[in-house]
């Protein structure tokens, strides 16, 4: 690894301001389980790291009466062992789970993940159809903003050089909300997601209310399906119902062709995956 | 890690104090009270080590123990004062010819201390069959895994950026990446006038005429891929040189009698001025039975007079040591009604890569193993190893058997699905017993192949799960 | 599933030294080198019982080229075999020495003699006995003849026919059945494997719990040949040298193991033993691949059988059945 | 900058550039070479040490941050007078083979066994997922944790 600084900064408006300082040259440091590893292979003009992970602002799991917010620095470790989140947001859980390994996960956090912003990050979908918000901190103070319109590219988020991450934030009314989270990967260990999709919604008198549909790695950025959750809006489950819609998220989808998989099976797994994850919130809807 | 200038860590630190971060540097360094590494010296050993007769007891190893308590001592594990470390550059092409390496720049870098290139090697050839392979390519490079050029520097960062200051000049020649392709008469040569550079064949009985006669004949394809060996230790060597001109080398090779010679032969110094002392491996499947860095290593040693160390980075392992060979198996079988096999004709393409490693000895067992344990009168085998310009293909557990076995197992099974016969009873009935004839004729013994096929198919419950 | 033991027709001898200390403890000296099988403890308990010790009083040197013996090294599944046959005959010359100066001591012939539970004793005549540490120090001081002993041994093959490929490659072959139990995925294509059990063939295990192991880790090498690893080109360049896109097995990834061996016993092997390292990552590709087509009806003929592999070859056959049936 | 951590219950500090990783800091200038590298971008796991209570990967965390923490390596696992329960039943087993993911998942298990002294076999399977062994098939491994947990309970004396 080339040389480098190495500043921790006492808050997030500190952070901020270096950020705004140093300009390209400096970066945030959260887990460093993918920042790490680019640093080793020389990648980019990073001369200063910023180490955000231990920032008070930044950490802790906490329910209040508007919902749930979880630091952007709160490791998958640390989900995975929270009962707020292992009673209330059962699938970004079972999302940590499937990220990495324990090591890794001990070390990655999910702002970390979410600022990265590859199509496959695991707990995108899972917050995605929570409807989950995320803080940004910049220059002029803090702004909140729905998930989906924070992920722009591959790589790429809404967020200017200099902000950072705070939190991410779900709804009360989401917590709770029959859901499922399903990826699959090229092994059962430490796999990178081929695809990954959560759903979510509610059975009241029978009918589908509030559907989210959200896949991974199937288009430049993790993406909600729609069209497939219009068609489910307010009708009856069935099985062709599930299917039509799994066909219409595979036409929502834009997946890429390469080693890991071709186009052709990317699309059956998202006709699988969507099919799966509707399937099974409907059951956990009918468990209640 | 980067020689760097001094102001900018003083900064750094200034940052740190300002911030009252969790930077320790105004706090007084603490002297260790003890040394952190204990464990107990004297444990009794497990039982079964300790009874009589030796043969057949359990006996826990030795060095398991010193694995659990971390004290084992691989090559990276070793250090020695005034120790450099070495890094090789390697090839941009997967084929092509060096026009000129210059090195100066590399050189001129405070804390580099020594540079190679293969015109600088005594004898710049190896290879356990052929010795058809540089120690550093020159003036052919004929995969990118291929090294060109080494460095040794006072860290592995400063001889990793030191590589980046090297320039090579290459004359780029048309590679080749099939060996379907390389096989054509008309294909880039990789050496000398044809790609094909060993060849096998197994004939017993007349094929052709069995296979005429067979009531059933099936014939299908399968191909296997490149496997790497995976060692969880990347191969590793460390050099030192004595006032004698004698060169102690450590190093994660698996054979090192063997190895002793082809050092000897690359640096031209007699056998009896190298010690050769091969550690605990951390792995081994065939990658580390042939020498690689060695000579390279011993050479920067000698240039720099310091002892020199270098450690394959998980990259390197994949592409500039040795991996699985990749066949082509194209299978014809003659059965009979009751699913005797009356003939097998087989033909084999192995992709070797660059250069030929231990090629010879996976062609041979490829071969031989290649019509399965099974009674075959009238065997034809026909195998061609392949250059391609890709990374090279050598041992790898098995020797080109995992390879024929899913072909001949899988086509097993297609004849057994094909005249309804059960896949175990199929086998019971074509297998080897003591005193049955190998596909070369040799009368085997111990043949102990149906007692596995009965004691696994018992275990497995197969009746069961069959019906 | 067959496979030879040693180098293919070509001379792999391997050569030893065994010396007999005072103390009736013992060293040996092999060129070979430990790559992690446990070949060390297999040759210390093959030294071991030549000379009637236990494993633990044979200390094992290897792997320094001043100090230790030719070998060819550890290749080809040889080491249990040619090294332990090599190590036999060492230890036997350094016993001759014991059984020599024992001899007179229990008036017999040093032939009648046999060393056992660390004593020389009389065949068959337990009672008849001295301790092997009292025997060396006779040997050593009184006699003055230290017991140590060198020897090599290479495998005897026949050249082959250059025509015909006709001869005799090889001294000894060992044999397995491994049979797989696969789940698949119809809808992602997606093998795993519940279970595999495994039999092998080698001789006499020296070590059973070393021969396990080893049959355990050529099988999860098996699974990874058989559905994960691949190495991927472009244009020559390999596009996954890392072990995040080279996809080998974890832990999550491997199966329940049952593993059996078969009783056999091979005359010409060091007390019967051939050799277990690389057969045991032999057959498991075949196995799974016959329990996917027992599974789903589908043959995969290219390894490996990723997911994508089994479920595109899935689709083709419910086309070919829709189309077979519309047709 | 001066990192200052407390490894195997003792303090220790070194002077390290700030791009070290703590891996290179345990094994270059702490001396500490039981935790291996095998492949240095959070992969195989031979790296891996505990830190204040959880295991991470060595070669992915920088020696900075690390400053102040816990950490306990291989070289900890025992005492003077006995092995750790894990240690003694991977030697029993033979769970070993070359021996160089050991150090790693030895601490891996160790960090299972310290949250959850009684998992199943999947529990396991889980927890040593990223630690890759390429010997051993993990079967002896897996058997070697189960009954080292039993130790722990005091279900099986040592």
């Amino acid at each position: 690894m080339k040389a480098l600084d190495y500043i921790v900064p006492k808050s997030a408006a500190a952070a901020v301001e270096l950020l705004s300082d140093y300009g390209e040259t400096a970066c945030l440091l959260a887990g460093g389980t993918d920042l790490v590893v680019d640093l080793k292979h020389g990648a980019g003009r990073v001369e200063t790291l910023v180490d955000v992970s231990q920032l008070q602002e930044c950490r802790g799991i906490e329910e209040t009466d508007e919902g749930l917010r979880i630091g952007s620095m709160v490791t998958y470790g640390e989900i995975m062992e929270n009962s707020i989140c292992l009673t209330k947001t059962p699938e970004i859980v079972a999302a940590s789970h499937t990220v990495g390994a324990v090591q890794t996960r001990n070390l990655g956090t999910i702002g970390g993940n979410l600022v990265t912003c590859v199509p496959s990050a695991d707990s995108a979908p899972a917050l995605m159809v929570l409807d989950a918000e995320v803080t940004i901190a910049g220059t002029e103070g803090n702004r909140r903003i729905p998930i989906e319109d924070f992920f722009v590219g591959p790589r790429k988020t809404s967020m200017q050089p200099h902000e950072l991450l705070i939190d991410i934030f779900i709804p009360k009314k989401n917590l709770g909300k029959p859901s499922s989270f399903y990826k699959f990967g090229l092994r059962k260990g430490q796999a990178l997601a081929l695809v990954n999709a959560a759903a979510a919604l509610e059975l009241i008198n029978g009918e589908i209310t509030s559907p989210r549909i959200a896949l991974g790695a199937v288009a430049p950025t993790p993406l909600r399906a729609i069209k497939a959750e219009e068609l489910l809006e307010g009708q009856k489950p069935n099985k062709e119902l599930i299917t039509k819609a799994a066909e219409i998220a595979v036409a929502e989808c834009k997946p890429i062709d390469d080693f890991r998989a071709s186009l052709k099976y990317r699309q059956q797994l998202i006709r699988t995956l969507t099919q799966r994850v509707i399937t099974r919130s409907l059951e956990v809807a009918n468990e209640r | 890690m980067a020689t760097r200038n001094k102001d900018i860590q003083t900064d750094t630190d200034q940052v740190i104090k300002t911030e009252k971060a969790k930077s320790p540097s105004s706090q007084p360094l603490s002297v260790p009270t003890d040394n952190p590494v204990v464990y107990p010296l004297d444990l009794p050993q497990g039982e079964a080590r300790l009874r009589t007769p030796a043969v057949g007891q359990r006996a826990s190893r030795p060095d398991g123990r010193l694995h659990g308590l971390g004290q084992t001592q691989y090559i990276d594990d070793i250090t020695f004062p005034h120790m450099l470390h070495a890094k090789i550059l390697h090839s941009d092409h997967a084929h092509a010819r060096i026009v000129s390496i210059d090195t100066s720049e590399a050189e001129k870098m405070p804390g580099v201390l020594a540079t190679l290139t293969g015109a600088e090697v005594p004898e710049n050839s190896f290879g356990p069959t052929f010795q058809d392979q540089p120690i550093l390519a020159y003036p052919i490079v004929r995969h990118r895994g291929d090294g060109v050029a080494a460095v040794a520097a006072v860290t592995e960062q400063l001889a990793m950026e030191a590589l980046e200051k090297i320039k090579v000049e290459y004359e780029p020649l048309t590679p080749v990446f099939d060996p379907l392709e390389a096989i054509e008469d008309d294909s880039p040569k990789i050496h000398g006038e044809s790609n094909i550079y060993t060849s096998k064949i197994i004939k017993k009985g007349d094929v052709e005429k069995a296979l005429k006669d067979s009531p059933h004949v099936f014939h299908r394809q399968y191909t296997t891929q490149m496997v790497e060996h995976v060692p969880l230790e990347p191969q590793a060597t460390i050099a030192s040189w004595d006032g004698n001109g004698r060169v102690t080398i450590w190093s994660s090779l698996g054979r090192i009698t063997l190895g002793r010679e082809d050092i000897s032969r690359t640096l031209a110094i007699p056998q009896s001025r190298i010690r050769l002392i091969g550690t605990i491996v951390g792995g081994n499947f065939g990658g580390k039975n042939e020498i690689r860095n060695e000579p390279i290593v011993a050479l920067l040693s000698k240039k720099s007079r310091r002892p020199v160390k270098c450690v394959f980075t998980r990259d390197e392992e994949f592409t500039s040591s040795t991996i699985r060979h990749p066949f082509i198996m194209d299978y014809t079988t003659g059965v009979n009604d009751e699913g005797l096999i009356l003939a097998r004709k087989i033909r084999l393409v192995l992709d070797g890569g660059a250069y030929c490693s231990w090629t010879g000895t996976t062609i041979g067992k490829g071969s031989i193993l290649a019509p399965g344990p099974y009674n075959i009168e009238n065997v034809f085998v026909e195998a061609y190893a392949v250059y391609t310009n890709k990374t090279t293909t050598g041992a790898m557990r098995g020797f080109g058997a995992p390879q024929v076995c899913f072909a001949y197992e899988s086509q097993m099974d297609e004849i057994a699905n094909k005249l309804g016969i059960d896949p175990l009873e199929i086998r019971l009935k074509n297998g080897f017993s003591e005193n049955s004839l190998s596909p070369t004729s040799q009368t085997l013994q111990s043949v102990a192949l149906k007692e596995s096929l009965n004691q696994a198919s018992d275990r497995f419950g197969w009746k069961e799960w069959k019906a | 599933m067959w496979y030879p033991i040693g180098f293919t027709v070509l001379a792999n001898p391997s050569a030893a030294t065994v010396k007999v200390n005072t103390d009736g403890t013992a060293t040996l000296l092999t060129g070979t080198v430990e790559t992690g099988q446990g070949a060390l403890t297999v040759l210390g308990q093959i030294a071991a019982e030549t000379l009637g010790l236990s494993t633990d009083d044979v200390h094992v040197v290897s792997g320094d080229t001043d100090v230790t013996p030719m070998d060819t090294g550890a290749i080809a599944s040889r080491t249990t075999y040619v090294t332990g046959n090599a190590i036999v005959k060492a230890a036997e010359k350094a016993r001759e020495i014991l059984f020599e100066a024992a001899a007179p001591l229990l008036n017999v012939k040093p032939n009648q003699l046999e060393a056992r539970d660390k004593r020389i004793q009389v065949l068959g005549f337990p009672s008849s006995s001295i301790p092997i540490s009292d025997v060396v120090q006779h040997s050593e001081s009184v006699v003055g003849n230290p017991a140590i002993g060198s020897a090599s041994y290479n495998p005897p093959t026949l050249a082959m026919d250059p025509e015909t490929g006709q001869g005799k490659p090889f001294n000894t072959y060992v044999y397995a059945t491994q049979i797989a139990d696969v789940e698949v995925d119809d809808e992602t294509g997606e093998v795993e494997i519940l279970k595999i059990v495994a039999v092998h063939d080698c001789g006499t295990p020296i070590n059973p719990m070393l021969v396990e192991g080893q049959i355990q880790g050529g099988i999860s090498m098996g699974v990874g040949f058989a559905l994960q690893e691949e190495i991927l080109f472009e244009e020559g360049r390999q596009i996954n040298p890392n072990l995040t896109n080279y996809i080998m097995p974890t832990s999550l990834d491997m199966p329940e193991l049952e593993v059996g061996l078969v009783d056999n016993y091979d005359p010409t092997g060091p007390f019967g033993a051939k050799g277990a390292g690389e057969p045991t990552a032999v057959p498991t590709a075949a196995a799974i691949m016959n329990a996917i087509y027992d599974a789903v009806g589908v043959r995969i003929t290219s390894l490996p059988a990723t997911a994508e592999r089994v479920m595109m070859a899935i689709l083709e056959k419910q086309d070919s059945e829709k189309t077979a049936a519309t047709g | 900058m001066l990192v200052k951590i407390k490894v195997n219950g003792e303090l220790r500090s070194a002077d390290v550039p700030p791009e070290t990783t703590l891996l290179k800091m345990l094994r270059e200038s702490l001396d500490l070479t039981g935790t291996k590298l095998g492949c240095d971008v959070g992969d195989c796991g031979t790296c891996t040490v505990i830190v204040d209570g959880v295991s991470v990967n060595s070669c992915l965390m920088l020696a900075g941050r690390a400053n102040g923490s816990e950490i306990t390596t291989i070289e900890g696992l025992a005492d003077s007078n006995t092995l750790h329960p894990l240690q003694e039943k991977f030697e029993e087993h033979g769970a070993l083979q070359c021996g160089f993911c050991g150090p790693g998942m030895l601490m891996s298990a160790k960090d299972l066994l310290d949250k959850n002294p009684d998992p199943s076999i999947h529990e396991v399977r889980d927890a040593l997922s990223g630690n890759l062994c390429r010997c051993t098939g993990y079967t002896k491994i897996i058997e070697a944790v189960i009954d080292a947990g039993r130790v722990m309970r005091k279900e099986i004396s040592a």
